[in-house]
């Protein structure tokens, strides 16, 4: 009976089919955010990271988004904002910032603090406090207390990044601090200025997403 | 499955295959994924031009949202929704039904046979019920760990959206949809629905609203749970369009749904079938019904004006633009309370239902129950402001929401009152369906009790926005509505089917259901009063080990549900008892028709006789006449 | 599982009142419904005009379109107008009397969607122009797709099915107080349906001048 | 309507003995609950708005048990004593009983005057005087919704952002901190508004709760009574790190309070005239849509 044959045959497809979306949709949620980067070890209890800050990040789907790169011990420049760092250490961050300044919503933002002797370096020069309107972006960690301003790159200087990652030929300002991490754990880290253009806010897309402008600070035991 | 397949009698087949380019489920898929390839990449394209913030931001809500709409559009285009009003534009007469198949064809096309909807529907909210509960053992694994462990944060915000939105959407059809379809048209003593076509499309929007909300794991998902709150909602990612499509579709079908079984009612009834004759469970389908038509509007209307936020760029939740927040949360939550009861009402007319049967004993304070099940109904329009007793919106009308609030427990404890007098010198049967019913008592209790503290303004303080509300509502629904289905389920299972699903598994199921079910959601009612916020991937270490306690419990419940998997898959393919024509022997007008029913359900309109809960007055008539003379319709008011 | 072989053919027509009926209580049912929906919209207008802090409620820029918002009203009041006189005409001179009155109402529900599809096409703001804007947009939105369209599709489906069927004997016949000939038997089902369908577009019409007061009117 | 309740409302014989057993049961459970139970609940008693609340949950608890010892102990008896007592017997109808006047009209008055009860203590505790308060009063709360002391408050604004709180406070120059330290015994007036989304301040043992809607300064008054340190946490979803929106709560003498907003002044000298003047709600750019 070919109405029953079909049955059949309807029934095995929507159980397979069924086994196979359900397994998708877990892999879906299971799929990893994206790679993790471990900080290179510098010394004892001392670690270095680098970082960077792009306009756009160029390719993929969500090629207009604003972004962060890391870069990982082998000096290569890769997508993720997974972060790894050693436990009760000091980590010195460099950042080099290649978007334009957007403003903070709250200007409170807009002095450094966690980081110490409660400084950060812009090129070298100490800087204490910056100008909220002139932030591009911040990282801050707000479960260690860290939030650090990123001054934004004149719109008008000559030869702005337009791939990412981008190169220290570009024009760019290099932000440097040192921060001390507490005990293991797995601590978020975001950015407070509104930089998603075309969000409301300024705080949709890639500041609600981890390995645009969110990411997570995995401190490890070592 | 070749041609030559063809059976001794009948008219000649068609090769199978044929039947696929007809208005089916298939037509359906394809021209929806048409639809939605025109609407995304044409229409909206065009649409979008020269708006940068939905060109130049890798999220265009233009030609997403217009591609799932003609998507939607296409898919009812496939299934052969617009055949007949087409037909009707062009001045075709008016018919009762387009067409039927036979066989298990006919649970993939637009079918109007009213018992056909029911066992569609029946399959569809079990499936999308399966994924629900899929994501919230998804969700506990999570939370074995006080921080992101398993999922990033994001996945679990979508994860914890899916769960809530899916549940609240499946669960509004989980009594309605297949024993409201099936038996309400039987219990009344029609022969269909008063609207037919309107029946399959309330049907059909349920699948769909269904994929479009799983769509949204491949759109980013949505961060906002299941209520929405704007203006959260107008900042998020793609996946929050699907959000807002598929509940509004929800609310579509809700509200036809009610719209459809109110008519049934009021004007199909059969000779005889007076109001005081009607069954329980019908009641609470009316009241269910009027909530449905009154309050899902206002939902349409509120997702609406999302989407409007989100997609033309209308202010209306935008704090600083002139709009508000708060309008949001007044629009929502006066569909949402409501909602609330069109979850449990139809529960507490299961329970009332299945009680007399096998207590054996006419169901106590008839009236009573009828009055319980209409005060709710009403009440439930007034007291949606407890969801916003520390939002800052009226805080002096929070005595005055309190009060209605707490007024709400009076028809509801009715409802206890008439399963306290049905089972008073009973004859009590413990069949399975009975243990589910009698397990609603038990969870609707605590439900009902740790309600009091939610709608007590000062002891709500604390308790807002916790998992004290989780758990309570879990209490509610799942402790009352999913256990009155599940007591549905195995009662009228052998009417549906004509198979009698296995006892012995059936009872390991509830055992399993409703012990874990309380060692779940119990400890729950600690960690929330305790300070963990509802929908949070990260919590305090200090409550882990009460968070993996309840992680444990849930799994439990998870494997309650496989005992059900594994009970209809035996009791179907492998045990097959058939069972008696009246297994329980109930009086319901029901079990007094064949099984399977057949497709007009009465050969002749019956005659009610009498109430169906005339047990233990043995001189009363059989519940209906069903096949009673001129003289007697006449007799009967027909 | 059983198969259920069900007999396709030979399905009981529903008895005309019966149909009757159904439509005569669902078009209750379905202005209910309606009241919900646009009670939203009219929530929506007084809570955010109410709340309206910054004074940006409607920014003296935003210039209310009044002249199509006339026209519309203008549209389906004197639709709403025929289609009582059709309805009267109905009752009175049979169904031959009612499609001239009612087939100009649907042209004029049609003129309705077209001067607010014109209007929109020519909308002196934009959507985002503060709340007053959007309310306008949301509400004349969904008044021209969901009331307007309704309308379109229940009246047309009458008056094409009429026209077609003029000269084929009406079907089930049933007796009709104070029907006074026409051309032969009325049947029951045109008589309630256009009786629910006046009930249905009187109230959309009373919607309608809901909306021309509160949106061109109070502003 | 026959059976059982002729004479009056006289209980059915099958019902005496629990009867008995609930008036004993709920006479001696009831006290205990509230004697022992009562001080454990939370949110503990670390404000007044808190120990307002655990009196009324004690209350509320209170009511609760004699209701479930009664159902439960209705529902244990009638499932053991009407049981079927074999497949035959359960075939067998019961009694006719369809309903009693008397019990239904006792049973809603029962239960309307517990709502009552319930209601009209819920709102004798809204009154500030009784210490129930601590939620959200809007940004225009009524005259006797204030606390008694309420224009000596010390007022704190708190400001939910995506993803933080941060609090200023206007007498002391209007400083901006990200820690919420407050003094023992003092009245304190929160304002909490916030600059995108809706956030929900919950101060888990001030049993403190109001929502953070954007453009609305919502008032919540509650008056510390402990040293103690705890979180304050976000409890309306608001996005990607709703779970990790908290921070610290210390509350601590005067003496200290003094010193510790000296040092933040001091702290945040550097950003302070980047501010914005303290206002009860702020709107900060971009509000839509930036390009």
């Amino acid at each position: 009976m070919s109405a029953r044959r079909l049955g059949a045959l309807l029934a095995a497809v929507l159980v397979v089919g069924g086994g196979v979306a359900i397994g998708l949709y877990v892999a879906l949620f299971l799929e990893a955010s994206p790679p993790p980067v471990q900080a290179a070890v510098i010394g004892r209890r001392v670690a270095a990271l680098e970082l960077q800050t792009v306009a756009e990040v160029g390719h993929g789907e969500n090629s207009f988004w604003v972004s962060y790169y890391a870069r990982t011990p082998g000096h290569k420049w890769v997508h993720s904002t997974i972060l790894r760092v050693p436990a009760y250490s000091l980590v010195h961050v460099t950042v080099y910032q290649y978007d334009s300044a957007t403003g903070l919503r709250n200007p409170l933002w807009g002095q450094p603090r966690g980081v110490v002797g409660g400084v950060m370096y812009v090129n070298g020069k100490p800087v204490k406090v910056l100008n909220p309107e002139l932030a591009s972006h911040t990282f801050a960690i707000p479960e260690l207390g860290v939030s650090v301003p990123l001054p934004g790159v004149d719109e008008e200087a000559p030869n702005q990044c337009s791939n990412a990652p981008c190169t220290l030929a570009e024009a760019h300002n290099t932000i440097t601090f040192t921060f001390r991490t507490r005990g293991p754990g797995k601590y978020r880290w975001q950015c407070f200025v509104p930089c998603a253009a075309g969000f409301i806010f300024g705080f949709g897309g890639p500041m609600q997403s981890i390995g645009y402008m969110d990411g997570e600070l995995e401190v490890q035991s070592s | 499955m070749s041609a030559a397949a063809i059976p001794a009698a009948g008219p000649v087949r068609e090769p199978w295959w044929r039947g696929l380019g007809r208005f089916n489920v298939f037509t359906g898929i394809v021209l929806g994924i048409g639809g939605y390839l025109i609407g995304a990449l044409v229409i909206g394209h065009v649409l979008s031009k020269g708006i940068p913030a939905q060109t130049e931001t890798n999220q265009n809500d233009i030609e997403f949202v217009c591609g799932i709409l003609l998507g939607i559009v296409g898919f009812l285009v496939g299934m052969g929704f617009l055949n007949y009003p087409i037909a009707r534009l062009t001045g075709a007469a008016p018919t009762l039904r387009e067409k039927e198949e036979k066989g298990i064809a006919r649970y993939f096309t637009l079918c109007t046979d009213h018992k056909v909807v029911g066992i569609q529907y029946l399959w569809g909210v079990l499936f999308f019920f399966l994924v629900a509960g899929l994501n919230a053992m998804l969700i506990r694994t999570q939370l074995l760990y006080p921080t992101e462990h398993f999922w990033s944060a994001d996945n679990y915000i979508t994860l914890v959206g899916l769960h809530g939105t899916m549940m609240m959407m499946m669960t509004t059809s989980m009594v309605l949809g297949p024993f409201g379809n099936y038996f309400v048209p039987v219990m009344v003593g029609a022969k269909r629905m008063a609207f037919p076509r309107i029946e399959a499309l309330s049907f059909w929007l349920l699948p769909v609203a269904g994929v479009v909300l799983l769509a949204a794991v491949g759109a980013k998902g949505f961060p906002t749970g299941w209520t929405g709150y704007a203006n959260l909602s107008v900042q998020a990612k793609l996946g929050m369009d699907c959000y807002l499509i598929s509940f509004a579709l929800i609310g579509i079908s809700m509200a036809l749904v009610g719209f459809n079984m109110l008519v049934t009612v009021y004007t199909m009834r059969a000779p005889g079938m007076t109001w005081t004759r009607l069954p329980i469970f019908v009641w609470s389908v009316i009241a269910t019904a009027f909530l449905q038509l009154l309050a899902a509007p206002v939902l349409i209307a509120g997702m609406s004006l999302v989407l409007l936020d989100r997609v033309v760029g209308t202010t209306f939740f935008m704090p600083f633009s002139g709009g508000s927040p708060f309008l949001y949360e007044n629009l929502f939550w006066f569909f949402g309370h409501p909602e609330v009861y069109i979850l449990a009402l139809p529960g507490f007319g299961l329970v009332l239902e299945i009680l007399p049967v096998f207590s054996r004993k006419p169901l106590w304070g008839y009236r009573l129950a009828v009055a319980g099940l209409m005060g709710v109904a009403l009440l439930s329009f007034f007291v949606w402001q407890h969801h916003l007793f520390v939002s800052g919106i009226n805080p002096d009308l929070r005595p005055f929401f309190m009060f209605t609030t707490e007024l709400i427990s009076i028809p509801t404890a009715l409802v206890f009152l008439n399963a306290m007098g049905t089972l008073f010198r009973g004859k009590i049967r413990f069949s399975v369906p009975m243990l589910f019913a009698l397990a609603l008592f038990f969870n609707f209790f605590i439900g009902g009790a740790s309600g009091v503290f939610l709608s007590d303004a000062p002891s709500d303080v604390s308790t807002h926005g916790s998992f004290f509300v989780m758990a309570h509502f879990h209490y509610t629904i799942m402790g009352g509505l999913v256990f009155a289905f599940f007591g549905g389920l195995f009662y009228w299972f052998p009417k549906m089917f004509g198979v009698h699903l296995n006892e012995k598994l059936g009872k390991l199921q509830f055992w399993l259901f409703f012990i874990f079910f309380n060692l779940t959601f119990f400890p729950l009612f600690a960690v929330g009063m305790l300070g963990q916020p509802r929908r949070v991937s990260a919590y305090s270490p200090s409550l882990q080990w009460l968070n993996d306690w309840v992680t444990a419990a849930a799994y439990m419940i998870g494997l309650s549900f496989a005992v059900f998997v594994v009970n209809v898959v035996y009791s179907c393919f492998f045990e097959r008892r058939r069972p008696e024509a009246n297994p329980w022997h109930s009086k319901g007008i029901e079990w007094q028709l064949p099984t399977p029913i057949p497709v007009d359900n009465f050969e002749r309109v019956p005659v009610i006789n009498a109430s169906p809960y005339e047990y233990g007055t043995p001189e009363a008539p059989l519940v209906a006449n069903l096949n009673p003379s001129h003289a007697e319709v006449v007799a009967a008011g027909g | 599982m059983q198969e259920m072989g069900f007999q396709t053919a030979g399905y009981e027509a529903e008895p005309p009142e019966v149909m009757a009926r159904n439509i005569n209580v669902g078009v209750r049912l379905l202005s209910a419904a309606m009241v919900s929906f646009f009670g939203a919209f009219l929530f929506a207008y007084v809570y955010l005009k109410e709340r309206d802090a910054g004074a940006v409620w409607r920014p003296s820029s935003v210039k209310v379109p009044t002249g199509t918002g006339i026209g519309v009203l203008a549209c389906v009041l004197v639709s709403a107008l025929l289609t009582g006189v059709a309805v009267d005409a109905l009752r009175r001179r049979g169904e031959g009397a009612w499609r001239g009155p009612a087939a100009i109402s649907l042209l004029l529900i049609y003129a309705a969607l077209g001067v607010q599809c014109y209007q929109w096409a020519s909308l002196p703001f934009t959507p985002g122009s503060g709340p007053y804007a959007s309310v306008f947009v949301a509400w004349t939105g969904f008044y021209g797709g969901v009331a307007l369209l309704t309308s379109i599709y229940w009246l047309q489906t009458m008056v094409t099915g009429s026209f077609r069927t003029r000269h084929v004997p009406a079907g089930p016949v049933v007796s009709v107080a104070g029907a006074a000939g026409g051309e032969g038997a009325i049947s029951g089902r045109i008589q309630v349906e256009a009786r629910s369908f006046a009930f249905y577009w009187y109230f959309l019409a009373g919607v309608q001048v809901v909306t021309f007061l509160l949106l061109y009117v109070v502003a | 309507m026959s059976t059982g309740g002729e004479g009056g409302l006289k209980v059915p014989p099958e019902l005496r003995r629990i009867a008995w057993l609930w008036l004993v049961l709920s006479v001696v459970a009831t006290p205990l609950v509230v004697i022992f139970v009562g001080p454990l609940l939370p949110p503990g008693s670390a404000s007044d708005a808190a120990h307002g609340q655990q009196q009324d949950n004690t209350v509320m608890v209170a009511i609760v048990v004699p209701i479930m010892i009664g159902l439960l102990l209705y529902f244990i008896n009638a499932l053991i004593m009407f049981r079927g007592k074999d497949e035959a017997d359960a075939l067998t109808d019961g009694p006719a009983i369809r309903g009693q006047t008397r019990v239904m009209v006792l049973w809603i008055a029962t239960t309307f005057v517990i709502v009552l009860l319930l209601a009209a203590w819920g709102a004798y505790e809204l009154f500030p005087g009784e210490e129930g308060a601590g939620g959200g009063l809007g940004s225009a709360p009524i005259s006797v919704a204030l606390p008694a002391n309420a224009s000596s408050a010390l007022p704190v604004q708190v400001i939910g952002q995506q993803w933080t709180w941060t609090y200023r406070y206007p007498t002391f120059g209007g400083v901006e901190t990200t820690e919420l330290v407050l003094p023992v015994g003092q009245e304190v007036r929160f304002s909490v508004t916030s600059i995108d989304v809706i956030h929900s301040f919950w101060a888990v043992h001030l049993a403190v709760k109001a929502d953070a809607v954007p453009g609305n300064a919502n008032v919540a008054f509650v008056k510390p009574v402990r040293e103690e340190s705890s979180t304050v946490r976000c409890a309306e979803l608001c996005g990607l790190w709703h779970g990790h929106m908290t921070s610290r709560l210390r509350v601590v003498s005067p003496a200290a309070f003094r010193a510790w907003i000296a040092h933040e002044r001091e702290k945040w000298a550097p950003i302070q005239h980047y501010l914005p003047a303290y206002k009860p709600t702020y709107a900060p750019e971009p509000t839509y849509r930036a390009e």
